[in-house]
């Protein structure tokens, strides 16, 4: 079975676990990831706040080499990415904005390809074999978040519900996991005032982590690096904001599917994370 | 030669502020056959009106044309005034300059030529125009009204208290309608019930009123004064006659865990069961879905109970035909659910509650005798919170309209709950309050001051349940939009008013139109609320559109006079728009042919056959015949005939083709 | 053929019917023939050359009078024959349907039943002359079709064989002869003449059973019987109507579908 | 009345020089798989082997659809402008049969009957017929029968007889045929002496018309044409296509104030020829119809105009959808 | 709008009284704006237009018709637009056949309610009209009589 791949920065930098534990699952579940060759920035939320231009022109740059090169369908990790390239690719539907943006890239640009994150990899091609692989079930209590870029502008993305998504909640159960029903599914997590603002951050998620453990989660599990920097790397100035500190980790989904399929714990980089990791 | 007169109205300035009109007149004025030409700025007020009376007088016109607004808005007042001067109505037509022209294009040369253009086609149309008579058919002075609700009810007694009989159809199992749901009804707060019941009753006792509940419309042919209604009497499983309505068998009856809709699903109900006490009729109905018998063919232990042996286990529906000369139309509408909404839980928080819900559990006769518990752990609620506009006003949600009552019953619910809970703590989260009716906001007032309920100016963002409370996430936008939190015991939702469902498929059974929200179209906004672009259909109460108690019951006894108006005279008059075979002179006598193409045509199939018998009786030859009753003008059937032998009257042939060749050529 | 005249012959001694149409030895081909007595019987004939659509006689009521009559019909001649019982221009009291079929056996009908079923073995195709004219037709563009026909057109002096020779054309008064308003200008002009065949297609709509009646009657050789019969091969699986066996009731342009296509309806 | 021979070669340069002349050339062609007359450029569109065309030469002088005059409408005033006959051009005729030449005749009897039609007259002066003598016919001509004969010279201003050379002999029978040799005199060489005779088709007459008229006269009740028209399916394709039919009909061509009043072909055997308004039709039947045809050309005419309004020429025939063969039917009368 | 040397297409709109020409109406009353090159002819219902009427209109010089009526289920008469839509199918089946351009015949169901939807089709129309041009290849034709050789031409 054979996808295009887009890691994107965050995958190759500071959430690097993410992309290993991508591509384990991926080799374990023999869904082969092709990395399109010299992709680009896809310019993220910073982009669009400030050129529309530079922030159509970057993802459609990507897709147009990913056309280029055979690719019908590309898996987009990163809740951010995913977000842009679904963006450029209905923006560019209006013909005003592809024939500006086709001149700007000097190559063609049809708009044919095939968004997915990694949760709808994981439902469409993983399903089955998923379940069928699992060697030591993830018997733990878990809160799944999702964050915001994953399931929202709604209309466009048409991704899970809007309010209270399910879909990482379901491969939870799958690999004989609890996702317990809270209320922060979507709450935002502070995003990109992690540097600029982290008092905000550190309130915001703390929240978040707060309701979680409350409600007794062992851990949290995540699909966006974003989401995973602020509920992890900033644990710190969070705890300060709380009465009581909270030590539960947040690990992606697709290190947890890995510990449920038998991958071992640094080839997931379950070593790299802030608050460790001990489940 | 004909002498047409034409009058260009200005509107005001609605049309002569883009169309030049004088200039239109003057050229006009020298067209062929036009004998009289003028603008006025008024032509549908009163001396409007005179001067064309005058006109037809003065130069003995034979045909009027007055450019001006749509025909459909005052065809009918200057074929009125032509009559009364004299000329046939129908050789006056209308040129819809404002609408089709002035308004929709800027002030330009083209402008003024398309006006002259339209109002030539129609003097093109007059000259083909004959005098009509208008068409005498028999009316039926008897009036169905579909829905049992407080609008039915209005209206039923309304047109019964003329002295005409009334068929009133319930598609439950008693009449009432929501209002039988309300405990109290806002602005005087007095009990729903209460001043509701005596009307069911007299429903159900006036001599003129025939009461079918459980029954649903199930096709409506004929036309205005003369329709054909099959109702289907949904079987009941009891033999209403014999049934003294003692109650035996709803104790006995086995299967008591059903949702009950009267309750709007907080209570439960038996499957054999009466609606709630007050029920007209007040004998019960068995649930066929949930009764055991039906589902598995055993228990039959209310048969066993019931001491006049009524219950009937094989009784088919019944369909009944009654011949009825009016229809009101009063089936009401429903409340969005709480499911409807992913910010407020998608309806799985049990204290969730929908506005119809908390006024069940504020009724005497609901399923917590009027206190207020919460139904996950019936616990009282120490803090409530209404959420206003909850749907309504939302076009992200597909309900861009105000439901216009949620603000009032809000207010009232707060209050309840402000006097049945002392010392609970109520907030409301509003956009704005709308209390437009008389001493509504007053009302709201009397909430916020005397029963120190807590109005908080925003909107709610989510409500999640957390340690079994809800927290509740919105904005104070009056305190410089500081986020308000509140652990609240108790949300209720107003949600939005909807139409009710079925709705579109009775509406397609009727030929009345409906809007894109599925509410039925009245046939003008303003001047026309409650009749239908069908005529003989009326419409009363919230299927038009959401409203309040007071004014549902005005538009109700609108509809009732406009049907007493309908059967005041024996005999109805009809536009003569209907469809005529021409006829000719022996040996041919027709250019129909026979092939009846026309008849498979006719959605009314109001084409018969002719037999054409010489003197000596043998048959001639069979051609199509149109029963002018029954016939609506459509004109279908006018343009599938290949030899061209039957024509409309009002549309002909020569009119249309003339209307069309007026337009191309100059 | 000679089971065929015994038997016209008996029916006309025993005045069963008062007139038999059927075929003779034309100038060049077969040509229509009235036999009003047994000793015209003898020049009948039925074969495959015989290609007039008789169907065009039984609805001339001065021809074949109030007394029963019989029609010796090929297969073009029967379908006509159903369609016109369809649309209420025969009685089946008044019609006495003859044919010679495949293997030569004499058959005889008087329901539409038994026509209908009759019929049905009968399979439509297109001739090798519709099929090389029609094919070229197919693959012109819109402009070539255009000014294919208006060439075509040019051509038609408006002499109303095609409609003469048509059975479904029993109209006392066509539409052409319609003054008030003139829908379809009567003089010959390649417009009026388009104007003219596209109100005979449409008239055809769920109706033509494509004989080659008119095509065969054009004296200047216009293959107009090429527009009807497109028209139908078009339209039938559009309609869910099999062209030559149309069903007792209604017309295909009469009824409608609730799936009727619509994507050109914006 | 000149008889000369003139060779193939001078044939096709003579032709050259009619063209060269401006005047419009018409000359059966075979198109679509007919033959008819059409507007010709050169010698070699003119089709050769057949036998007859479709459609007769009438068209030329009496157009299918023509404008009488056309007027526009001006607030009671209206400005009306006539049939104007400069706007026909010059025309010739080429390779037209003699009983297509002889129509001309009966034609034009119908037409200056009591009013001289402008129209048709017009049309007639600026037209020169050159017909080809028959060389081959089919069963349906019988020119023979009604005064005419493969070599018949009436209505034509020059008659050629194709030789075996391809050279023809050139009888120039009119002042219009003069004008025509004056386009190019030195191709037309003296008479070779040549006998006409040896190079028409023998056709021996069908029936005598005198004995024809004779039967007409007293055969208005009889039952002979119920018999004869049964299979008639009352189209107009016969009397189009004849050479010598001339009824019409007018019609109105409007747009808005401007109009055309236009004169069109009509024929007897449309069965609403002669419906009254009132909605009585005197000639209700088709065998009404079909007596109609043949007496107003077999009786009426030579009766009234000493005429024969049929030149034997057999389009009718030819072109029935149903076979109405005139010469059987005419045979058949004259034999009773 | 404009009145320079550009094409201005001659349309014609036949509509239904009961829906489209009431959503004409609404257009009216919500002052919308449109091309003034459409001119709107009543008819009771979409099962009234005669295929004539279109034909006739190319021949006395129309570039373009609008035929528009009730929504299926909508119609005022319940099978009006139902016999119509069938006819246009099959009317433009044979226009079709014969090249005639029928993408100057627009269709299309607007119903009381969609003042807006009016608008936007006839300002559509106007622009795929006027970007087709003036039907000169029908106009054309439309004037010869056969006297003056049209068969030459063709």
């Amino acid at each position: 079975m054979k996808i295009g791949y887009y890691p994107g920065c965050s995958l190759t930098g500071s959430s690097r676990e993410y992309n290993e534990s991508v591509v384990a699952l991926a080799k374990a579940l023999e869904i082969e990831l092709v990395e399109i060759k010299d992709w680009n920035c896809c310019g993220a939320t910073a982009a669009h706040v400030m050129n529309e231009e530079l922030s159509l022109s970057l993802p459609a740059r990507i897709m147009a080499i990913a056309e280029e090169q055979g690719l019908t369908e590309v898996v987009v990790p990163c809740a951010a990415c995913y977000n842009r390239l679904k963006m450029t690719q209905h923006e560019l539907e209006d013909d005003g904005k592809r024939g500006r943006v086709a001149e700007i890239l000097k190559m063609p640009y049809h708009g044919s390809l095939k968004i997915i994150n990694v949760l709808q990899m994981l439902e469409t091609y993983g399903a089955e074999n998923i379940k069928a692989r699992v060697i030591s079930p993830f018997a733990h209590k878990v809160a799944c978040y999702y964050g915001c870029l994953l399931v929202r502008p709604h209309s466009i993305l048409q991704f899970d519900r809007v309010e209270d998504p399910q879909s990482m909640d379901s491969l939870i159960r799958v690999i004989g996991g609890n996702s317990m029903d809270w209320a922060f599914k979507t709450e935002c997590c502070g995003a990109g005032f992690s540097v600029s603002r982290t008092d905000l951050v550190a309130k915001l998620s703390g929240n978040i982590l707060k309701d979680a453990s409350d409600r007794g989660a062992e851990a949290l599990i995540v699909a966006c690096p974003m989401c995973q920097s602020n509920l992890d790397m900033r644990r710190g100035a969070i705890n300060k904001t709380l009465a009581q500190p909270i030590d539960i980790p947040v690990i992606y989904i697709t290190q947890a599917i890995g510990l449920a399929l038998g991958i071992g714990a640094n080839e997931l980089g379950l070593k790299r994370h802030f608050v460790n990791v001990e489940l | 030669m004909s002498k047409i007169g034409v009058f260009i109205c200005h509107c005001g300035e609605n049309i002569s502020a883009t169309v030049d009109v004088e200039r239109v007149a003057r050229e006009i004025g020298g067209m062929e056959g036009v004998a009289h030409a003028i603008d006025y700025k008024y032509m549908c007020s009163d001396p409007g009106q005179t001067f064309i009376k005058e006109a037809v007088k003065k130069y003995g016109l034979d045909g009027v044309v007055v450019g001006a607004c749509s025909p459909r808005m005052h065809e009918p007042t200057f074929r009125r005034a032509c009559a009364e001067a004299g000329l046939n109505p129908y050789l006056c037509e209308m040129a819809n300059l404002r609408e089709h022209c002035s308004w929709v294009h800027e002030k330009s040369e083209e402008t003024t030529e398309k006006a002259i253009d339209l109002v030539k086609m129609l003097v093109e149309k007059v000259k083909k125009d004959k005098p009509l008579e208008s068409i005498k058919v028999p009316v039926t002075k008897r009036a169905l009204v579909i829905g049992g609700g407080i609008a039915g009810i209005q209206a039923s007694l309304d047109i019964a208290n003329t002295g005409h009989k009334v068929i009133l159809i319930e598609r439950d199992p008693s009449i009432g309608g929501h209002m039988s749901q309300l405990s109290e009804t806002f602005p005087t707060l007095d009990c729903s019930q209460c001043i509701l019941t005596p009307r069911m009753v007299e429903v159900a006792q006036h001599p003129n009123i025939k009461l079918y509940t459980y029954a649903e419309l199930e096709s409506l042919e004929g036309f205005i004064g003369n329709f054909k209604a099959r109702i289907r009497l949904k079987a009941k499983s009891v033999n209403y006659s014999t049934c003294t309505g003692c109650g035996a068998c709803i104790q006995k009856c086995p299967v008591k865990k059903i949702p009950s809709e009267f309750n709007a699903g907080l209570g439960t109900r038996t499957a054999i069961y009466v609606p709630f006490p007050q029920a007209v009729p007040n004998k019960p109905v068995i649930d066929r879905v949930n009764c055991n018998y039906y589902k598995r063919g055993a228990c039959k232990i209310c048969e066993k109970t019931c001491q006049v042996g009524s219950i009937e286990w094989d009784k088919e529906d019944e369909i009944i035909t009654e011949e009825v000369g009016a229809v009101v139309l009063a089936t009401g509408f429903d409340v969005k659910g709480t499911d409807f909404f992913p910010e407020y839980g998608y309806g799985k928080y049990k204290d969730v509650l929908t506005g119809l819900q908390f006024e069940r559990l504020a009724s005497a006769s609901g399923p917590t005798f009027g206190e207020i518990r919460r139904p996950s752990d019936g616990t009282i609620p120490k803090k409530i919170v209404f959420i206003a506009c909850a749907g309504s006003r939302d076009p992200a949600k597909g309900i861009p309209y105000c439901s216009k009552i949620c603000c009032m019953y809000t207010a009232k619910h707060a209050m309840l709950y402000q006097h049945k809970v002392h010392g609970g703590e109520s907030t409301v989260f509003y956009m704005d309050i709308r209390a437009g009716g008389k001493n509504y906001e007053e009302f709201v007032r009397r909430a916020i001051e005397e029963d120190t309920v807590n109005y908080v100016r925003g909107r709610v963002a989510r409500v999640y349940e957390k340690d079994g409370k809800l927290i509740v996430k919105g904005v104070d936008t009056l305190l410089g939009g500081q986020q308000v939190e509140i652990e609240a015991d108790m949300v209720v939702l107003a949600t939005a008013g909807v139409a009710n469902c079925g709705s579109e498929q009775l509406a397609q059974k009727l030929h009345v139109s409906y809007d894109p929200y599925h509410f039925f179209a009245e046939a003008h906004p303003k001047l026309k609320p409650v009749e239908t672009n069908t005529a003989g259909i009326f419409l009363a109460g919230a299927c038009q559109a959401p409203k309040d108690i007071p004014e549902t019951v005005g538009m109700a006894s609108g509809a009732a006079v406009k049907v007493a108006a309908l059967f005041s005279n024996d005999e109805l008059v009809r536009e003569p728009i209907v469809a005529v075979v021409n006829r000719l002179a022996p040996p041919l006598y027709s250019t129909c042919v026979g092939c009846f193409m026309c008849e498979t045509a006719c959605p009314y199939n109001a084409i018969e056959h002719e037999e054409i018998k010489g003197r000596d009786g043998s048959l001639i030859r069979t051609i199509a015949r149109v029963n002018e009753g029954l016939c609506q003008g459509c004109g279908t059937c006018v343009a599938f005939c290949r030899s061209k032998s039957i024509d409309i009257q009002g549309y002909t042939n020569e009119q249309v083709y003339a209307e069309v060749m007026s337009l191309l050529n100059d | 053929m000679k089971k065929l005249r015994d038997r016209v012959a008996a029916l006309l001694d025993e005045g069963a019917v008062s007139l038999v149409i059927g075929y003779e030895e034309g100038t060049k081909r077969p040509r229509p023939l009235f036999c009003r007595n047994s000793e015209s019987s003898g020049k009948l004939i039925f074969d495959s050359r015989c290609f007039h659509n008789l169907a065009v006689y039984v609805t001339k009521k001065e021809l074949v009078g109030k007394e029963r009559f019989a029609v010796t019909a090929p297969i073009s001649t029967l379908r006509s024959i159903l369609q016109l019982y369809v649309e209420n221009q025969l009685s089946e009291e008044k019609l006495l349907v003859l044919t010679v079929d495949l293997n030569g056996e004499l058959r005889e009908f008087v329901t539409f039943e038994e026509i209908s079923a009759y019929v049905a073995q009968f399979e439509m195709k297109r001739g090798e002359r519709e099929q090389e004219i029609l094919s070229k037709i197919e693959g012109m563009t819109r402009e070539e079709r255009w000014k294919f026909w208006m060439g075509e057109m040019s051509h038609c002096f408006k002499c109303y064989a095609c409609r003469s020779a048509c059975p479904l054309c029993y109209c006392t008064k066509c539409v052409v002869e319609v003054n008030r308003p003139q829908w379809i200008n009567p003089w010959p002009s390649p417009i009026s003449n388009m104007e003219w065949h596209v109100n005979r297609a449409m008239h055809m709509v769920g109706r033509c059973t494509a004989c080659g009646a008119c095509g065969d009657a054009c004296p200047v050789g216009i293959p107009i019987d090429l527009i009807t019969r497109k028209m139908m091969e078009d339209l039938a699986p559009e309609f869910g109507y099999i062209p030559g066996q149309p069903a007792k009731q209604g017309n295909a342009l009469s009824s409608w579908k609730l799936d009727d296509r619509e994507q050109f309806i914006r | 009345m000149e008889t000369k021979y003139i060779s193939q070669g001078g044939m096709a340069q003579w032709f050259e020089s009619i063209i060269a002349s401006g005047k419009r050339v018409y000359a059966p062609v075979n198109s679509r798989g007919q033959v008819d007359f059409k507007l010709v450029k050169n010698l070699s569109e003119v089709a050769d082997d057949y036998i007859q065309t479709t459609q007769s030469i009438k068209a030329s002088v009496y157009p299918k659809a023509e404008v009488l005059f056309t007027y526009e409408k001006d607030h009671g005033k209206v400005n009306l402008s006539d049939f104007d006959p400069e706007t026909i051009p010059e025309t010739v005729l080429w390779k037209v049969h003699p009983c297509d030449a002889a129509g001309f005749k009966p034609l034009s009897a119908i037409f200056n009957w009591d009013s001289a039609d402008k129209l048709h007259n017009a049309h007639l002066v600026k037209t020169s017929v050159i017909s080809f003598s028959c060389a081959k016919a089919d069963q349906s001509c019988f020119c023979t029968s009604v005064n005419g004969s493969p070599g018949n010279t009436a209505g034509s201003d020059i008659q050629l007889t194709v030789l075996p050379d391809g050279g023809a002999i050139a009888e120039i029978l009119t002042p219009k045929g003069e004008a025509l040799v004056a386009l190019l005199p030195p191709v037309f060489e003296a008479e070779r002496g040549d006998k006409k005779e040896q190079y028409l088709v023998d056709l021996p007459a069908r029936f005598s018309l005198e004995e024809v008229n004779a039967k007409l006269n007293k055969a208005f009740n009889s039952t002979v044409w119920k018999e004869q028209s049964e299979r008639c399916i009352g189209c107009g394709a016969c009397a189009f296509v004849c050479p010598t039919c001339a009824c019409f009909d007018i019609q109105e061509d409007v747009h808005g104030s401007k109009g055309r009043r236009i004169r069109c072909w009509d024929a007897c055997g449309f069965a609403l020829f002669t419906l009254h308004t009132s909605g009585h039709n005197p000639r209700e039947h088709q065998s009404q119809r079909w007596r109609q045809r043949i007496l107003h050309k077999f009786s009426y005419m030579p009766d009234r105009l000493s005429v024969v309004g049929c030149t034997g020429c057999g389009r009718c025939s030819r072109a029935c959808p149903v076979d109405m063969n005139i010469l059987e039917h005419i045979t058949s009368i004259a034999k009773q | 709008m404009s009145s320079s040397t550009e094409f201005e297409p001659k349309i014609i709109a036949f509509v239904c009284n009961w829906c489209t020409y009431a959503g004409a109406d609404l257009t009216g009353t919500s002052r919308l704006k449109y091309a003034t090159n459409v001119k709107i002819v009543r008819f009771p219902c979409t099962g009234r237009i005669d295929f004539l009427l279109l034909l006739k209109s190319f021949a006395q010089g129309a570039d373009g018709v609008i035929v528009s009526g009730c929504h299926p289920n909508d119609c005022h008469y319940t099978s009006g637009n139902f016999h119509a839509r069938r006819r246009w199918i099959a009317f433009r089946t044979v226009l079709d056949l014969m090249g005639v351009d029928i993408r100057r015949i627009q269709y299309s169901w607007v119903s009381a309610a969609e003042g807006s939807k009016w608008a936007d089709l006839v300002n559509n129309t106007v622009a795929d009209i006027r970007a087709l041009g003036p039907y000169a290849e029908y106009q054309k034709v439309a004037e010869y009589l056969e006297k003056e050789g049209f068969d030459e031409e063709a």
